[in-house]
């Protein structure tokens, strides 16, 4: 592999302001008395209750059990009693299943699975089931079933993990790369192993110098390399993350094992470390909690069902009303209207965005200016699309490809008439899975 | 001879568009331009029509009605008919292609609609075999201008419904919707074209 | 007398000759069509409205002509356009009751929770964000999609609201579709009272976000004259359809959040939240 | 907040906060952004026009410029649409109109040129960016046809006498006699006769220069513009001198300049891949050479510009690009 990596066609460079939290060391949340964990955090089928109100649970217990193959099960996040089992506000502002454990206080550790120190020699079998059990998925955001990825169905020859992290803002994986490396490290030689290969490359951005400095340290010892990525987003994006690191592209609605390739995200390869290594189940991860209006951002190891409000007192509160508050990044994340939502599995970050810096929708013309044909890492032509949606010619999106689009967000960052592209697009491509649905079934 | 017909194709193309700057044929030129892919089918029809019709019009003027001879001690020339004999085979012509693409492409068939028809009395194609005559070309000649001229035609309904597809996307104020606009988008097109005059 | 012999011998000659061609060309590429289908299309409305499930009214002359269809599924045309049809056609047809559209939510913008939304104004595409950013995750979003989508002009948004007008409504159902949250129905059109909620939650957790939420209170369904008028389903009444009850059980019931009303009245915007 | 207190947290009022779609945040990109860098651009060009044709050139400009917002507004009242002006798109179209014409023109042509780009060119079209052909150059085409007598009668360039006036005789350095007109040196700074903006190419490419920098325009299509004609007029005046000037002359000469670096790469009337730029560059070099050389009319730079207006849909339409990823489809579907 060639030192430097390739450059993927268009991105843009948003001021990446991950400087709030950046250097802020990860600090553990404090306990609280009460978590709301929402039992679907995976993509795939929702995991089936297994505990019901009044029970008492352990840490790490088994609160709901996966129920199919692409689907994982839910543990607790500390010790307690089930005080309720009904709909919580979620991320995408619907209201969700949740259960509601009332701490105990003691936060003392359940029956757990067993640690696995002698995984170099253990069954590769054995090594994916405990993925599976400890219920980890892609924290990165997507939420994807780890253990899904780890059965691919075509021969694989590459393994990658995600820490680019190219979102602004977010530095959860940065802090996590840097503080513990060893754990990255471990989980991507584990990952290695379970996929039936000798190595895996791990790709950073090249903005996190020193996280790349303390991978590199003990790269050698595993067995792994570290690349680094140019600094432009969407580098972190599956499809153009493959294409740097091996210069392959991944077709369009093909998954990254059609070109060999499995991709996982840093935080989970460091959960897969721990939940072979100590037999812990995915019950925390690492947040930023950021944004202007913040008194004190910084990156926090957050239990699961630890609500967004908790967090924001943790971090100061703000000095200011912010415009919008959001789970993950700028570019990708989610606004909320609620400070109930809680945290996730795949909650990278919590974000809020202050009036000034908010992006505000017009409806001023496209005039053609072409910079959204070349932020587009797709290579599609959102402007076009654009247009077809606005006159609700779904059949031509389309015939753009609009389903190629990875969402994003760099068409509508660029735009100068600050068009709605993206959601443009995901409503197409809402409406042309919905036809397609509709034709499959007569 | 070869430098005549280069004339007559960059005349009957460019500088004497039959749409854009003679406004023959305006009929079809709004009606079937309202969509690129039945304009692109029409302009088909119209070149096959129209140069079939300049070759056999031509064959008939040159060597039967503009011919004097005479039967039984009188002088006959038939030129009178020519207009009533070419519009007999253009006619003919066009029920031909009717009943082609009525077999061959059902689709486009029913998007020309009334417009295929219509070609027969498309003054273009009359047009077409009228200025040969007059211009006293021969049938080779004839023939080269009546699908030059179809070709210019083509060029003009092809360009003019590709504008017209994007208009349809613009948010044009609503008095000046549909055909109004596309007039005034055919207007600008035919200044455009008032630039290649003097070209021949 | 030579010259118009000739011509006309000339002419009839030509004539006669490309009537030779263009007859064998027929015979060769001959396509049949059924003439039955445009004298049905004539006989259709001529809306294009696509109410039928079909790409406009020719193609539906050609599913009727083909007997995939009845002419009943023409939701415009009266019954006597449909019987005409089946006449021509010699078939039979159905009868089918007049349907007119319910947007089964009351909740406007002065009555329900809503975040400040900044993004398309159109339903299908607020949707995709945050579904909506109503505080009811199941009403009404009120950008007006199945206004746009009404070819009869039937649907107004009133104050965030959409509000079907009976009277104008001819059922065509082009509306239903449209709706992200499926919150239109087609009912009976001679059925004027109507629940206008949707939201299986329970009452209290309506109530928390919606002033017109329908809470289950069982009121409706006491004061109805005979037990099945009004159905109970989980957390919400729905009228039955097949049993409908008369107009003047809105004011005998009193229903406590308005959210049982007359299709006519809240059209005229006589009750909360839709007021003029 | 007061600071004497202990600061109680202040959790953000849940009820104010905004759900929108993402990206969150922008770039700093506004329309006009884009028109004031065009607007920069121009101003070497407009301060040349000032210097070779004193305040003649000054009233031309503000007549034009005010003109289209005028028209613009006007327009926005009577079609009950939100003001636009301050988008500057218009300023843009009154400054390349007043590029297009002579300093002696009278007030009324201005008056009408305005009217004819804001009007006929792009409010009928609905406006901003829906204008299939470029408005500056439709009013220029317009009077170019109905006044050929006063839109080809140009104004002797007087550098630094500010208010002389002197009217001289049509000829043209694009001529046959091209090189009797002017000298290289007076048509590369610009001290010739002819439209306020086709004199100083100097001017011009250090605009030009200036917006390719900016990546405001695609430098695809005034390099494949400009070297189509060149080329094509370098081998028809090698194989027949007396037929046209040396390609140095069709380059630096007429309003190739400012057509190729600012009428041709407008946005909205251009196409918007790269592929198609260098298409409608070359197919605007094409006509351009073919109007000069054997045309009837001595410029064609408006025309040809014009012409690919019309066939920007047409390119837009068959230079789509494959999408990353869509190779590795076609391949595999065909196993």
């Amino acid at each position: 592999m060639s030192d430097k990596p390739r450059k993927f066609k268009g991105g843009v460079h948003p001021n990446d302001s991950k400087a709030l939290s950046a250097g802020k060391p990860v600090q553990d949340a404090p306990l609280l008395d009460k978590y709301t964990v929402i039992i679907h955090q995976n993509i795939g089928a929702p995991p089936e209750l297994v505990v019901k109100k009044g029970d008492v649970v352990k840490k790490g217990d088994l609160l709901a059990k996966a129920s199919g193959f692409v689907s994982v099960p839910l543990h607790a996040p500390t010790s307690g009693t089930v005080s309720l089992i009904d709909k919580c506000p979620g991320p995408a502002c619907v209201s969700v299943p949740a259960v509601t454990i009332t701490a105990d206080g003691e936060d003392a550790w359940g029956d757990c699975l067993e640690p696995i120190p002698d995984w170099p020699n253990t069954d590769p079998a054995i090594l994916k089931q405990r993925v599976a059990d400890a219920g980890i998925v892609g924290m990165g955001g997507a939420g994807f079933p780890s253990h899904v990825k780890l059965s691919p169905t075509k021969p694989i020859d590459t393994l990658i993990l995600n820490g680019a992290e190219c979102e602004p803002y977010l530095t959860a994986d940065h802090r996590l790369m840097l503080e513990q490396a060893e754990d990255v490290v471990l989980g991507a030689a584990i990952l290695a192993r379970i996929l039936g290969l000798k190595t895996a490359v791990i790709g950073v951005e090249e903005n996190k110098p020193d996280a790349i400095a303390e991978l590199k340290k003990l790269a050698g010892k595993y067995n792994v390399t570290v690349q680094s990525l140019h600094v432009n987003y969407p580098q972190g994006a599956e499809k153009q993350l493959i294409y740097a690191l091996t210069g392959r592209e991944v077709p369009i609605g093909g998954l990254p094992m059609d070109v060999g390739c499995v991709v996982q995200n840093v935080a989970s390869a460091a959960a897969v470390a721990e939940a072979v290594l100590n037999g812990h189940p995915s019950i925390e991860r690492i947040t930023t909690v950021t944004g202007e209006p913040l008194v004190n951002p910084g990156n926090w190891r957050f239990r699961l069902g630890t609500p967004v409000s908790k967090a924001i007192e943790m971090a100061g509160g703000v000095s200011v009303q912010p415009a919008k508050l959001l789970l993950g990044g700028p570019m990708m994340g989610f606004a909320q209207n609620t400070l109930d939502v809680t945290v996730m599995k795949n909650t990278s970050g919590i974000l809020l965005i202050p009036v000034e810096t908010a992006s505000q929708y017009t409806a001023e013309p496209c005039i053609r200016c072409g910079r959204c044909v070349e932020a587009c890492p797709m290579d599609i032509l959102p402007a076009t699309i654009s247009q077809a949606v606005e006159n609700e010619r779904f059949d031509w999106a389309a015939q753009l490809n609009v389903l190629a689009c990875i969402e994003c967000g760099s068409c509508s960052y660029i735009c100068p008439s600050h068009r709605p592209l993206n959601q443009q697009f995901k409503r197409a491509k809402a409406e042309i899975m919905a036809a397609r649905r509709k034709q499959q079934k007569k | 001879m070869a430098d005549n017909i280069l004339t007559i194709t960059i005349g009957a193309i460019l500088v004497n568009n039959f749409v854009l700057s003679k406004f023959l044929g305006i009929c079809p030129f709004l009606g079937v331009s309202k969509k690129l892919k039945t304009a692109l089918g029409m302009s088909g029809a119209v070149v096959f029509v129209m140069t079939l019709a300049s070759l056999v019009t031509s064959l008939i003027y040159q060597f039967i009605l503009s011919k004097s001879f005479s039967i039984s001690g009188t002088v006959v020339n038939l030129t009178f008919l020519k207009i009533l004999v070419f519009i007999v085979v253009i006619a003919a012509l066009v029920q031909l292609v009717e009943i082609i693409l009525q077999k061959f492409s059902p689709p486009l068939y029913q998007a020309l609609g009334i417009f295929l028809p219509l070609i027969t009395t498309n003054c273009a194609v009359l047009g077409a075999a009228e200025l040969n005559v007059q211009a006293g070309r021969g049938v080779i000649e004839s023939t080269v201008f009546g699908f030059c001229s179809a070709l210019g035609f083509a060029l003009a309904l092809i360009l003019f419904s590709s504008l017209r597809e994007k208009l349809d996307l613009a948010k044009v104020p609503a008095p000046l919707q549909g055909t109004a606009i596309g007039l005034i988008t055919a207007g600008i097109l035919a200044m455009v074209f008032m630039g290649f005059s003097g070209l021949v | 007398m030579t010259i118009i012999i000739t011509s006309l011998l000339f002419a009839a000659i030509l004539g006669a000759l490309l009537a030779l061609i263009i007859g064998a060309a027929a015979k060769a590429f001959a396509v049949e069509i059924d003439p039955r289908i445009e004298t049905v299309t004539d006989m259709l409305p001529g809306a294009n409205c696509g109410g039928c499930g079909y790409a406009g009214c020719a193609d539906f002359a050609k599913a009727i002509v083909g007997e995939t269809v009845p002419p009943t599924q023409c939701p415009v045309s009266s019954p006597e356009d449909a019987r005409r049809i089946a006449e021509y056609l010699g078939i039979t047809a159905e009868e089918k009751e007049k349907a007119v559209a319910v947007v089964r939510c009351s909740g406007g913008r002065s009555t329900t929770l809503r975040s400040p939304y900044n993004g398309i104004t159109d339903c299908r595409s607020a949707v995709v964000v945050a579904g909506g950013a109503k505080g009811c995750d199941y009403g009404c979003i009120g950008f007006g999609s199945c206004a746009r989508a009404c070819p009869f002009g039937a649907i107004e948004i009133r104050d965030g609201l959409a509000v079907v007008h009976p009277d104008l409504c001819v059922g065509c159902g082009k509306c239903v579709d449209t709706c992200p949250k499926n919150l239109i129905v087609l009912v009976p059109a001679f059925v004027d009272v109507h629940v206008y909620c949707n939201s299986p939650e329970k009452g209290p957790v309506k109530r928390k976000v919606c002033k017109t939420a329908c809470i289950a209170c069982r009121k409706c369904v006491k004061a109805a004259d005979s037990a099945e008028q009004m159905n109970i389903k989980g957390f919400l009444v729905e009228t039955n359809y097949s049993n409908p009850p008369l107009p003047d059980l809105v004011e005998k019931a009193g229903c406590p959040t308005t959210a049982l009303r007359q299709a006519s009245r809240h059209a005229a915007g006589e009750y909360e939240g839709v007021s003029k | 907040m007061s600071d004497t207190e202990p600061k109680a947290v202040q959790l953000p009022d849940a009820t104010r906060l905004v759900v929108s779609n993402s990206p969150h945040i922008r770039g700093n990109d506004s329309i006009s952004k884009v028109m004031a860098e065009v607007l920069i651009a121009l101003l070497p060009a407009a301060l040349a026009a000032v210097w070779f044709f004193g305040l003649h050139a000054l009233r031309v400009m503000a007549l034009c410029t005010l003109g289209c917002i005028a028209v613009e507004e006007i327009w926005n009242k009577c079609a009950k649409r939100p003001s636009s002006w301050k988008d500057g798109s218009a300023v843009v179209t009154g400054l390349l109109l007043a590029m297009n014409l002579s300093a002696g023109a009278p007030w009324w042509i201005c008056i009408l040129g305005s009217l004819l780009a804001i009007g006929l060119g792009k409010q009928i079209f609905g406006g901003l960016g829906y204008n299939p052909f470029n408005p500056a150059l439709v009013a220029r085409v317009a009077l170019l046809i109905g006044f050929p007598q006063l839109m080809t009668s140009w104004v002797a360039p007087q550098p630094g006498a500010w208010t002389a006036l002197d009217a001289m005789t049509g000829a043209t350095p694009l001529g046959a006699s091209g090189a009797a007109v002017a000298t290289l040196k007076d048509l590369f700074i610009g001290n010739v006769g002819g439209c306020l903006g086709e004199t100083s190419a100097l001017a011009l490419l250090i605009g030009g220069a200036f917006l390719i920098v900016r990546k405001r325009i695609k430098w695809q299509v005034p390099a494949a513009f400009i070297a189509t004609v060149a080329l094509i007029s370098g081998l028809v005046h090698h194989v027949n001198p007396a037929l046209t000037p040396p390609a140095i002359y069709h380059v630096f000469a007429g309003g190739l300049m400012i057509g190729a670096f600012f009428m041709a790469t407008d946005m909205v009337t251009s196409p918007m891949t790269v592929n198609g730029a260098l298409i409608f560059g070359v197919g605007c070099g094409l006509i351009t050479s073919v109007i000069r050389i054997w045309g009837g009319y001595p410029e064609g730079v408006s025309f040809s510009i014009l012409f690919m207006n019309a066939l920007t849909p047409l390119i837009d339409r068959y230079t789509i690009g494959k999408p990353f990823g869509y190779i590795r489809i076609k391949k595999e579907a065909a196993q």
